[in-house]
C-alpha cells in the first residue's frame, strides 16, 4: 500500500482516534497501525507534546495564544501568560477555535458557480485560479470586503484594491462604530485607549458586557481578577440587560434603554454640586459642554424618573468614584441606539471630572503605531456607507466582491438586501472556512485555511498602552490531519499581484525583520541578529515595547453636541411592545455557530445552549402567561422571528434580550435550521451623527405562538430549595469570616426551622421562655 | 517511579468572589479531558455532562437582583461516599488525596453518583459521537470513555503525571504552581488555585486558611479538598446593621 | 374447620396431573404469545446494550429508575415462597398445604428475574464479572465487600439457592408419582431426579426432617435478603429520603405483603387455569388474606413510621422532598394510588368473609395490592434522587420511556412463561401434601353438624 | 437400582459442576493470557522483513551490535518508543546492502531511492512511509510510558528479566538502556520475526509493580 505523507497523516489519525475510542474495552476495535514516517518532523514525537505562541486573528484578535500540539494535531488552546494583552486572562471561545480546524463540515474543495443562476459545483483549485485570476484581471473594478481587523491580511487587502482601484470595506455586526467616533472626538485617535481596571480602585461601566465579550474579554477578565484582589475595588454596571459583568458587579443599574447619557450627566451633577473633585477638574469637564455647563435638569430624583434607576444608588456611585483612582466607560449597547454616540461621548467624558484620563487606574490612551505590512481598520465601515457601497454594486458598477471573514448575506440587516446586491456582482469570490450564507450566494468559493496554518501579524485592539504586534505563525502543517487543499487568503491575493511580495511568510518576515533594525530598549526580545529575534518572537507570540507609549497629553474634546440627544425607538404599532436588546453570546454573531463546543457552552445567566431564547422578565412573563419554554413570535418593523422564551428575574420589564448567532441556514451539521437569526429583525434606524446601526433602538412585540418545547438548558428543572441560607454560595462581609457568615447563617435557619416550635411556644408560655 | 513517595494531598482553592460566571473553565474542561460533546438532546434530557459546572443562583427580586456563580468539580472528598458504594473498587481514594475513577474497572451501576451529595458524576447515557476530524483534538493523555460508564473530574492527573514525570527526569522537587489544571489555566481572573494541600508553603494551602475559606455540605462530613472562598458582600453599611440586628 | 369435598387418591392424581401429563388447550397459545414477547424483550436489551443506557429515561441526577424499582419488585415478591412455606410449615399450618409449592417456584422464578434486572441496569453488563465473581486472578482486585450492591448477588444467590433445595426436596415424592406414570426418555429424566424415591418409612422421614430443617435455615435468609437490597438506599447519605434507618425491617414487612398478594393471583389464576377447584379451595383464599390483612397492617404502620422518623429531625430537604412526594403533582397522585391499592382499598374488602371467599374479587384486590407495592418502591428511589441536594443545575425529573416500560413488561411476561414451563414439567400442586392432608382429615360430628377435622398423631 | 439411580444423578450433577469450574477457570486463564486466536497473534509477517538479528545481534553471532535507541531514538525520554523513519533506515542502506535483495528493493522503492544512469536519486516526493504490524499492544485505557522504565530499570538492573545469555549485566550499578528491553519484549534481538513473549496484561504488570515497589494506585496507569 503506497501511501504519500498527507494520506500518512490522515491514517495515523484514524488509528490513534480508533484505538482511543473503543478505550473502554481491552480490546481495540481496530489493530493500532504503526508508520514508519518518511522524515520525522520535531512535533510528530509521540507522547510528546508542543505549545506554541500565535494569536487568532478573527476569532480573539489580538489575544496572545498558546496551542497545544502532539502528533500533528492540535489539542488544546490557553491564553498565552507571556503577552501583554492576554496576561493571565483568556477567552471562553479559545477553545472552540480546535473545531473550527477539525470540523467535519469543513470546506476542503474549490466551488464555482458558472452561470449567475447555476448551482455552486466542485472544481479543481486550477480552474478556480484561472477563474479568480480572470476576474481581477488590472482592469476590473473591485472591492474587498473582510472583517475589521488590523494585520498584514488588511493590508493585503488594501493594497490589492488600491492597485486595482477599488475599495476596501469592513463589516461587523453589532459594531462599536460609534464608540470609536465619540472617542475620536474625545482623545483625537480611532485607536481604542486601554482602560487600566486592574490597577483602579472604582470601577463604573455602562452598557459593554467586557467580562463576557467585549473587545478584549481576555485582557479585561484578567484586569477583574486583579480588581478583586487584595483592595478589593468597586465596580458599578449600568446595562439594561444583566450580563456576567452586570453580575460581578458590586452595583447593577439597569436603566430605560438608551438613558445612559442621563445617568452620567447625573452623577456628574451630583459631583459637582457637591464639589467632590477639584474645581480644576470641574472645569476641565464643563468645557466639553456647551456654555461651560451641563444643562439643568439632572438632579437624581428627576433621573430617577426618566431612567427608573433609583436616585440614591446614582448619589452613592457619585460619592464612591470621586475617591480614589477611578475610571468610567461605555460600549456595547450604550452606544447602539440612536444617541448612540452621545451616550458614549458623555460617559467617556466623565473621566476628565474624575481626573482619571492618562493615569493609572484610569484611561490610559494608546500610541499611534504604523507598521509596514499591517493596514487595517478596526472600526468597521458604517451602514450609511454601505448603504452606499450596496447601491454600486446593485447598479452593476462593481465587477468583482472579494469577501473573507465575515459573513455578510447573514449578519446584514434585512433592509439592506444584500443578497439582491450580491446577484448583481459579476464574479462574487468567497473565502471560508465552513459554508455560510454568502459563501452560499458566491460564484467562486475558496477552501481558506484555519489560522492554524497561516502565517500573519495583527496590532492587538486596544493596544495595552505600549506598541505590540501579536504573531501569527503556522502550528501544524497545511495538509495536516482534517484538512485538505485549503489555502490562504493572503497567499492567494499575493499570487494574483506578485507586487505585493512573495508570501504571507515573507510578509511577516519582513514586518519583525524592520521591528528588528528598529528595536530600542525596553523590547520584549532581545536578539543579536534577525534569524534568533524572529525566533525569538515566535517564542513569545509577538513583539512588544512597554516604552513605546502614547505621547498624546492633550485631549482634542471636541464636542459635536449642542444639546442633548434622546434615543428613538423603531415601533411596531404593537400593544405589547418591547425594547430589544441584542447580545453577543459565545457563538460570536454567528461564526462559531456551527461549532458544536461553541453552540453547547451554557450561557451563563440562562444556562441555555443549542437554540435561540428571549430572556423576559419572570413577573411580566407570569401576566402575560408566556412560560419557559413557551415559543414565541417577535416581530420588528423589519421581519419576524421564533424563539423560546426563558424568563428570569433580572431582565427589566419592557425589555427583553436576545442572543444573536443562531439561525445560520447553511453551515453544517451543527448549526443548520437552529434558532432564528436575530440580526435579520433589527430596524434600520441609525445613529443620525455616525450613520452606524443603532442595533438597540428597535422595538418588538412578543407574540405566544402557542406550543412549547423541552428549553434545552443545563440548569435543573425542579424547583431548588436550599438547605441553609447563604448556601451554597457563602457571602461575607468585607473582615467577616467565613465561619462567622456560616454561623449567622445558621441561626437564620434555625429560626426559619423552628416555626413549628414557635407556633408550640406561643400556646405554652411558660416553656418556651425556659428554653430560650 | 511515576509517582513519588512523597504524600501529596492535591487540593483546589475557588476563589467565589472573583469567579465571574463566564464558563471558561467548563469548557477548557471539557476539551482537556475528551469529555464528551453535549447536543441538545443531552440538555433537554438532563444528562448534560461537564465535569466542571457552573452554577447560577438568583439573588433578590428586580432592581436589587444579582446573579451569583459558584463552580463545581468533583469535591475529591478524603471521606467520599462514592467511594464505600461501588461494588467493583472503580473509584477508590488514592495517595495523593485524590478519588479516582477507574473508567476500565467500571460496570455501571451509578450507584456512586447516587452516593455523592455533589452531583458531580457523570454517566455516558450514549457512546459518544466524535465525527472522524474531531478525533484529532482528542487528548491523547486521557481516555476517551465508551458508554455505560461513569466519569468525573480528576484534577487533571494526566497533567500531574506528566508533571511529575518531568521533575522526576530532571531529578527535582515538583515546584508549587507548576502542575495546573484545565480549568485554571483557563480563568481569567485567577478564581482557581491548584496545589498540594500538604505543603504548607503552596499557595493552595495558604489560601485554604483564609478567613473566607469553606467547604460544601460540611454536614455530610465529607472533608472536600476543595476548599471555597466566601463572596464578599459590598455594602457595609448594610452588613454592620445586619449584625447589630442578630446579636440581639 | 375446613370445608372440602373428601377426594380419593386416585381423583387427586388424575387431576393434578393434568397441567403435566396433558396440555391445556390454552397452554400452547399461551406459551408461544409470552415467548414472542420475551424474546421481543431480550431482544431490546440487547438494543439497550448496543447503544447504551439513552434508550432510558434517566437523567442525572435520576441514575437509579425503573429496572431497579422493578428489582425491588421482584425481590419483594421472592418474599412469597418462604412465607408461605417455611413459617407455615414450621407453624404446621393446615390450609398452606395446596399453596406451598406455588409460593415456592414463584420465589425461585422471582428472584431469576430480579437477578437479571441489576444486569439490565448496568451501563456495561458484559463486564459484570467483575462485579458477580469474586474472582480475579489477573489483576489482583477483587469486589469491594462493604459495597452492598455487592452483598446482594450474595444475599440473592444464597436465598436462589436455599429455594431451589427446597423446591427440589419437596418435589421429590412428586418426581416419583410421575416416574410411575411415564414412559421412555421422560421416565428416565424423572427416574434420575426422584433419586430412588420408593416412599418408604425412612425416606418419608427423611424427606419430612430435611424440609422442616430447611424451612428453619431458610428464615434468617428470607430476613436478611431484603435487608440487604434496603441497604442498598440506605448508606446513602446524599439523597434525602433514602437513608433510614428503618428502611431493613420496612422492606421486609413490604416484600411479604407483595409476595403474599402475588400469591393469591397465582393461585386464582391455577384455580381457573387447570380446574383446581377441588383443591385450590376458598377458604385458602379466606386463610390468606386474613394473614394479609395482619402484614398489611403492619406495613401501614411501618409506612408511617419511616414518614415520621425523616419528619422528626425537621431536616428542610427532607421536609421538602416529603412535601414533594406526597403534594407535589405527579408524585402526589401517585402517592394517592400508592395508598389507595397498597391499603385503603384491598384491606377493608378483606375484612369480610364475602370478599375472602370470593376469588375474582381476591384475585383483582391482590394485584392492586402489588400495584401499590410496586408504586411504593417507585416513590421510594425517584423521588429521593430528583431532589437531592441544594444544586440547582443538577435537579431533572424524570419520565421512564418506553424502553423501560416494555422490559417491565417483559419481566412479568418471563416469569408467567416459567411458570408455565415448568407446570409442563411438574404439579404445580403438591400431591403428596395433597394426599396426606386427605389422610389427616376426617370429621366430627359436633352436634348435628358433621365438621371436618384434620387428626394428627402427638409430637414424641 | 436402589443405590444406582441417586449415584447417577448426584454424579451427573457434581460432573456439570466440575466441568463449569473448569470452564471458568479456563476463561480466567484466557484473560489472563491470550492464546493466539481471535486476534491475539503474536507475530506478524512485516511488509518488509525486517532482521533484528542482523541490526541488533551480537558481533559474535554475525550481527552488527546496533544500540537499541539508535533506531527506537525516543524511547529514553518520551512515552513511546518510536518506529524509525524510512530515512533512518535509508541513510544507511542508500549505499549499503545488495542490490538485489527483495527486502531491501521494498525499502529503497518506500524512501524513494532508484538508480537512473548509474546514479542513485534520492526523491522525497516518491517516497512513502511503511506500515508496520504491531506485535506488542496494550489496551487504549493504558498510559505506559517507556521512558519511566527505561529509567527506572537502567539504575536497578536487579529487576530486568528475561536477560539474554549474551549481556553480561549482572552485579552491575547502572546498565545501559538498550540492556532492559529484554524485560518486556524478550530477547529481540535474537528472534528471526518479532514475537510478543510476555503476555503484558495486567497482572504482569502488576506483579512487577509489586516486586519493585512501582506504584500499585489503579491511576498510576488508568487515566
Amino acid at each position: 500500500m503506497k501511501l504519500n505523507r498527507r494520506e500518512f497523516l490522515t491514517l495515523s489519525g484514524k488509528s490513534a482516534a480508533g484505538a482511543v475510542l473503543f478505550a473502554a474495552c481491552s480490546i481495540p476495535e481496530k489493530e493500532l497501525i504503526v508508520q514508519s514516517p518518511v522524515d520525522m518532523p520535531e512535533d510528530l514525537v509521540r507522547g510528546v507534546d508542543q505549545w506554541y505562541a500565535t494569536n487568532w486573528s478573527e476569532g480573539a484578535p489580538g489575544d496572545g495564544i498558546l496551542v497545544r500540539v502532539m502528533e500533528g494535531r492540535i489539542k488544546k488552546i490557553k491564553g498565552n501568560p507571556d503577552h501583554p494583552i492576554t496576561r493571565e486572562g483568556s477567552r471562553t471561545i479559545y477553545d472552540t477555535a480546535l473545531q473550527v480546524h477539525y470540523n467535519p463540515d469543513r470546506l476542503n474543495t474549490y466551488k464555482v458557480r458558472r452561470s449567475k443562476k447555476g448551482i455552486l459545483s466542485n472544481t479543481s483549485e486550477a480552474e478556480a485560479n484561472k477563474l479568480i485570476f480572470e476576474a481581477t484581471k488590472k482592469n476590473k473594478k473591485i472591492v474587498i470586503v473582510t472583517n475589521p481587523t488590523k494585520s498584514t491580511s488588511g493590508w493585503v487587502s488594501k493594497k490589492f484594491v488600491q492597485s486595482r482601484g477599488g475599495r476596501y470595506l469592513t463589516y461587523d455586526p453589532l459594531d462599536q462604530y460609534n464608540l470609536y467616533d465619540a472617542l475620536n472626538d474625545l482623545f483625537g485617535s480611532y485607536d481604542l485607549p486601554i482602560i487600566d481596571i486592574s490597577n483602579s480602585e472604582n470601577v463604573l461601566s455602562f452598557g459593554a458586557d467586557w467580562i463576557g465579550g467585549w473587545i478584549s474579554p481576555a485582557h479585561y477578565s484578567s484586569s477583574y481578577g486583579k480588581l478583586r484582589s487584595e483592595n478589593r475595588g468597586f465596580f458599578a454596571h449600568v446595562e439594561p440587560r444583566h450580563s456576567i459583568t452586570s453580575a460581578a458587579a458590586d452595583t447593577w443599574l439597569s436603566p430605560f434603554p438608551g438613558t445612559e447619557a442621563e445617568i452620567a450627566l447625573s452623577i456628574a451633577n451630583v459631583i459637582i454640586n457637591e464639589k467632590l473633585v477639584s474645581d480644576q477638574q470641574i472645569s476641565d469637564f464643563l468645557k466639553i459642554f456647551p456654555d461651560g455647563k451641563i444643562e439643568y435638569g439632572y438632579n437624581p430624583s428627576d433621573v430617577e424618573k426618566r431612567t427608573g434607576v433609583s436616585a440614591d444608588k446614582i448619589v452613592e456611585i457619585a460619592r464612591k468614584i470621586s475617591k480614589g483612582k477611578s475610571v468610567v466607560f461605555a460600549g456595547g449597547s450604550t452606544s447602539a441606539y440612536t444617541n448612540g454616540k452621545y451616550n458614549t461621548f458623555v460617559i467617556y467624558a466623565l473621566n476628565f471630572l474624575l481626573g482619571s484620563v492618562g493615569k493609572e487606574g484610569g484611561i490610559i490612551l494608546n500610541p499611534k503605531v504604523e507598521v509596514d505590512y499591517i493596514d487595517g481598520s478596526n472600526k468597521s465601515n458604517s451602514i450609511k456607507d454601505w448603504q452606499e457601497e450596496l447601491a454600486q454594486w446593485r447598479a452593476g458598477y462593481v465587477d468583482t466582491v472579494i469577501i473573507k471573514g465575515v459573513d455578510l448575506v447573514y449578519s446584514m440587516p434585512n433592509s439592506l438586501d444584500v443578497k439582491g446586491a450580491l446577484a448583481n456582482v459579476e464574479n462574487v469570490i468567497s473565502f471560508g472556512t465552513s459554508m455560510n450564507e454568502t459563501l452560499e450566494a458566491s460564484d467562486i468559493i475558496i477552501p481558506e485555511t484555519t489560522f492554524f496554518q497561516d502565517w500573519g501579524a495583527e496590532i492587538p485592539n486596544p493596544l495595552p498602552g505600549f506598541k505590540t504586534i501579536s504573531l501569527q505563525q503556522p502550528v501544524v502543517t497545511k495538509n495536516s490531519p482534517g484538512t485538505k487543499s485549503t489555502s490562504s487568503y493572503v497567499d492567494k491575493i499575493i499570487e494574483l499581484e506578485s507586487s505585493l511580495g512573495s508570501s504571507a511568510k515573507s510578509l511577516v518576515k519582513k514586518i519583525f525583520d524592520n521591528e528588528f533594525n528598529d528595536s530600542d530598549n525596553g523590547g520584549s526580545v532581545k536578539a543579536g541578529d534577525k534569524g534568533g529575534f524572529l525566533n525569538g518572537v515566535q517564542q513569545r507570540g509577538g513583539f512588544w515595547n512597554i516604552k513605546q507609549t502614547s505621547d498624546q497629553k492633550t485631549p482634542r474634546l471636541k464636542n459635536p453636541f449642542k444639546h442633548s440627544i434622546e434615543n428613538t425607538f423603531s415601533t411596531t404599532n404593537d400593544s405589547n411592545e418591547f425594547h430589544l436588546i441584542p447580545f453577543t453570546n459565545y457563538l460570536n454573531n454567528g461564526k462559531l455557530a456551527n461549532i458544536p463546543f461553541a453552540q453547547q457552552i451554557p450561557d451563563p445567566i440562562t444556562s441555555a445552549a443549542w437554540q435561540t431564547w428571549v430572556e423576559i422578565n419572570s413577573h411580566q412573563a407570569e401576566e402575560m402567561g408566556i412560560k419557559e419554554g413557551d415559543i414565541i413570535y417577535l416581530k420588528s418593523d423589519a421581519g419576524e422571528i421564533q424563539c423560546l422564551a426563558y424568563p428570569h428575574p433580572a431582565v427589566q420589564p419592557n425589555t427583553i434580550c436576545v442572543p444573536t448567532g443562531q439561525g445560520t441556514l447553511r453551515g453544517g451539521r451543527y448549526s443548520e435550521e437552529r434558532g432564528s437569526n436575530l440580526l435579520k429583525i433589527l430596524s434600520d434606524k441609525l445613529d443620525p451623527e455616525t450613520g452606524s446601526l443603532a442595533w438597540a433602538s428597535t422595538k418588538v412585540s412578543v407574540k405566544r405562538a402557542g406550543g412549547n418545547k423541552k428549553f434545552p438548558k443545563f440548569e435543573g428543572t425542579v424547583e431548588a430549595f436550599p438547605i441553609e441560607p447563604g448556601f451554597p454560595i457563602l457571602i461575607v462581609a468585607p473582615g467577616e469570616t467565613a465561619h462567622e457568615a456560616e454561623k449567622k447563617n445558621h441561626h437564620k435557619y434555625q429560626e426559619k426551622l423552628n416555626l413549628i416550635e414557635k407556633d408550640k411556644n406561643n400556646n405554652h408560655n411558660g416553656i418556651s421562655s425556659e428554653k430560650n | 517511579m511515576v509517582i513519588e513517595n512523597k504524600d501529596r494531598n492535591w487540593g483546589m482553592v475557588i476563589d467565589t468572589d472573583k469567579c465571574t460566571g463566564c464558563n471558561g473553565c467548563v469548557i477548557a474542561c471539557q476539551v482537556e479531558n475528551n469529555v464528551p460533546l453535549n447536543d441538545q438532546n443531552k440538555f433537554e434530557r438532563g444528562r448534560v455532562m461537564s465535569w466542571m459546572r457552573v452554577e447560577r443562583y438568583w439573588e433578590g427580586e428586580f432592581p436589587e437582583v444579582k446573579a451569583r456563580f459558584i463552580p463545581i468539580p468533583c469535591q475529591h472528598c478524603a471521606n467520599a461516599p462514592c467511594e464505600p458504594v461501588c461494588p467493583v473498587y472503580a473509584t477508590y481514594h488514592n495517595n495523593e488525596g485524590m478519588n479516582i475513577q477507574v473508567y476500565n474497572r467500571c460496570v455501571g451501576t451509578r450507584y456512586c453518583a447516587n452516593g455523592c451529595p455533589y452531583i458531580v458524576r457523570f454517566f455516558n447515557y450514549w457512546e459518544p459521537i466524535w465525527p472522524e476530524e474531531m478525533r484529532n483534538h482528542l487528548n491523547p493523555d486521557v481516555t476517551v470513555r465508551s458508554r455505560g460508564i461513569m466519569e468525573k473530574c480528576s484534577f487533571c492527573i494526566q497533567r500531574i503525571r506528566r508533571g511529575a514525570r518531568k521533575a522526576k527526569e530532571e531529578n527535582r522537587e515538583l515546584e508549587d504552581g507548576e502542575i495546573t489544571t484545565a480549568c485554571q489555566d483557563a480563568c481569567s481572573t485567577q478564581a482557581i488555585t491548584f496545589g498540594d494541600l500538604n505543603d504548607p508553603e503552596s499557595k493552595v494551602s495558604k489560601l485554604s486558611k483564609d478567613d473566607r475559606s469553606y467547604t460544601l455540605m460540611p454536614h455530610l462530613n465529607t472533608d472536600p479538598n476543595v476548599i471555597y472562598l466566601a463572596s464578599i458582600k459590598e455594602n457595609k453599611e448594610e452588613f454592620q446593621e445586619e449584625k447589630a440586628n442578630s446579636h440581639d | 374447620m375446613q370445608q372440602r369435598k373428601s377426594v380419593t387418591q386416585e381423583y387427586t392424581n388424575s387431576v393434578l396431573l393434568n397441567g403435566t401429563l396433558e396440555t391445556p388447550k390454552w397452554w400452547p397459545y399461551l406459551v408461544s404469545i409470552l415467548s414472542f414477547f420475551v424474546l421481543v424483550g431480550i431482544g431490546l436489551f440487547f438494543v439497550q446494550i448496543y447503544y447504551g443506557l439513552g434508550v432510558t429515561g434517566l437523567s442525572r441526577p435520576v441514575y437509579w429508575g425503573l429496572y431497579i424499582t422493578t428489582f425491588v419488585f421482584w425481590v419483594g415478591i421472592s418474599h412469597a415462597g418462604i412465607m408461605i412455606s417455611a413459617i407455615l410449615r414450621l407453624t404446621q399450618a393446615e390450609w398452606r398445604r395446596p399453596v406451598t409449592r406455588a409460593a415456592e417456584i414463584l420465589t425461585i422464578f422471582s428472584l431469576l428475574t430480579a437477578l437479571v434486572f441489576p444486569l439490565i441496569h448496568a451501563g456495561r453488563t458484559w463486564r459484570i464479572i467483575y462485579w458477580l465473581l469474586p474472582f480475579d486472578f489477573a489483576r489482583g482486585i477483587w469486589p469491594n465487600i462493604r459495597s452492598p450492591l455487592f452483598m446482594d448477588p450474595i444475599a440473592i444467590g444464597t436465598y436462589l439457592t436455599g429455594s431451589t433445595l427446597f423446591l427440589f426436596v419437596a418435589l421429590i415424592p412428586d418426581l416419583a408419582v410421575l416416574r410411575d406414570r411415564t414412559t421412555g426418555l421422560r421416565k428416565g429424566f424423572y427416574t434420575i431426579l426422584a433419586m430412588g424415591w420408593r416412599g418408604n418409612p425412612r425416606q418419608w422421614k427423611m424427606q419430612v426432617v430435611g424440609g422442616i430443617l430447611l424451612s428453619a435455615l431458610m428464615l434468617p435468609i428470607f430476613v436478611s435478603v431484603h435487608s440487604i437490597v434496603s441497604w442498598d438506599f440506605a448508606v446513602t447519605i446524599g439523597v434525602e429520603g433514602w437513608h433510614s434507618t428503618i428502611f431493613a425491617p420496612y422492606f421486609v414487612i413490604g416484600a411479604v405483603h407483595s409476595g403474599v398478594s402475588a400469591v393469591v393471583t397465582m393461585m386464582a389464576l391455577m384455580r381457573w387455569g387447570w380446574g383446581w377447584n377441588d383443591f385450590i379451595r376458598p377458604e385458602h383464599f379466606d386463610a390468606l388474606a386474613r394473614l394479609l390483612t395482619v402484614v398489611a397492617t403492619a406495613w401501614l404502620g411501618f409506612t408511617f413510621l419511616e414518614l415520621l422518623f425523616s419528619l422528626y429531625g425537621l431536616d428542610a430537604p427532607e421536609i421538602a422532598l416529603r412535601e414533594m412526594q406526597i403534594f407535589q403533582y405527579p408524585w402526589n397522585m401517585l402517592f394517592l394510588l400508592f395508598l389507595l391499592t397498597g391499603f385503603i382499598i384491598p384491606v377493608p374488602m378483606w375484612l369480610f368473609k364475602r370478599v375472602r371467599t370470593n376469588i375474582a374479587l381476591m384475585f383483582w384486590s391482590s394485584i392492586m395490592v402489588n400495584i401499590g407495592m410496586w408504586l411504593e418502591r417507585f416513590l421510594i428511589i425517584v423521588p429521593g434522587l430528583s431532589r437531592k441536594t441544594p444544586f440547582v443545575f443538577t435537579w431533572e425529573s424524570y419520565t421512564p420511556s418506553w424502553f423501560e416500560w416494555y422490559i417491565l413488561f417483559w419481566s412479568f411476561c418471563w416469569v408467567t412463561l416459567l411458570m408455565l414451563l415448568f407446570s409442563k414439567v411438574f404439579p404445580l400442586v403438591p400431591l403428596f401434601e395433597q394426599k396426606e392432608s386427605e389422610v389427616f382429615s376426617d370429621s366430627v360430628k359436633i352436634g348435628r353438624a358433621n365438621v371436618p377435622t384434620i387428626f394428627r398423631e402427638e409430637e414424641e | 437400582m436402589k443405590v444406582i439411580v441417586p449415584i447417577i444423578g448426584l454424579g451427573g450433577l457434581s460432573t456439570i459442576a466440575i466441568l463449569a469450574i473448569l470452564f471458568a477457570g479456563l476463561i480466567n486463564a484466557w484473560l489472563g493470557q491470550p492464546l493466539p486466536v481471535l486476534g491475539f497473534e503474536q507475530t506478524f509477517d512485516q511488509p518488509i522483513n525486517f532482521p533484528h538479528t542482523k541490526h541488533a545481534g551480537p558481533v559474535t553471532e554475525g550481527g552488527l551490535g546496533m544500540d537499541c535507541t539508535y533506531c527506537h531514538r525516543t524511547v529514553e525520554n518520551s512515552s513511546s518508543a518510536h518506529v524509525p523513519a524510512v530515512e533512518l533506515c535509508a541513510s544507511c542502506h542508500r549505499a549499503i546492502g545488495s542490490e538485489n535483495s527483495e527486502e531491501l528493493k521494498k525499502l529503497r522503492e518506500s524512501a524513494g531511492i532508484y538508480s537512473e544512469n548509474n546514479q542513485v536519486i534520492v526523491d522525497p516526493k516518491k517516497a512513502s512511509p511503511i506500515n508496520w504490524k504491531r506485535v506488542h499492544r496494550l489496551p487504549d485505557h493504558v498510559r505506559f510510558v517507556h521512558s519511566a522504565h527505561i529509567n527506572y530499570l537502567t539504575n536497578n538492573p536487579g529487576a530486568i528479566k528475561n536477560i539474554p545469555e549474551h549481556l553480561n549485566i549482572y552485579g552491575k550499578e547502572n546498565v545501559l538502556s538498550s540492556e532492559v528491553c529484554s524485560t518486556c519484549h524478550g530477547d529481540v534481538a535474537n528472534m528471526e520475526q518479532v514475537h510478543q513473549v510476555e503476555p503484558l496484561k495486567m497482572g504482569q504488570c502488576v506483579n512487577c509493580h509489586r516486586e519493585n515497589g512501582g506504584p500499585t494506585d489503579c491511576a498510576a496507569c488508568h487515566h
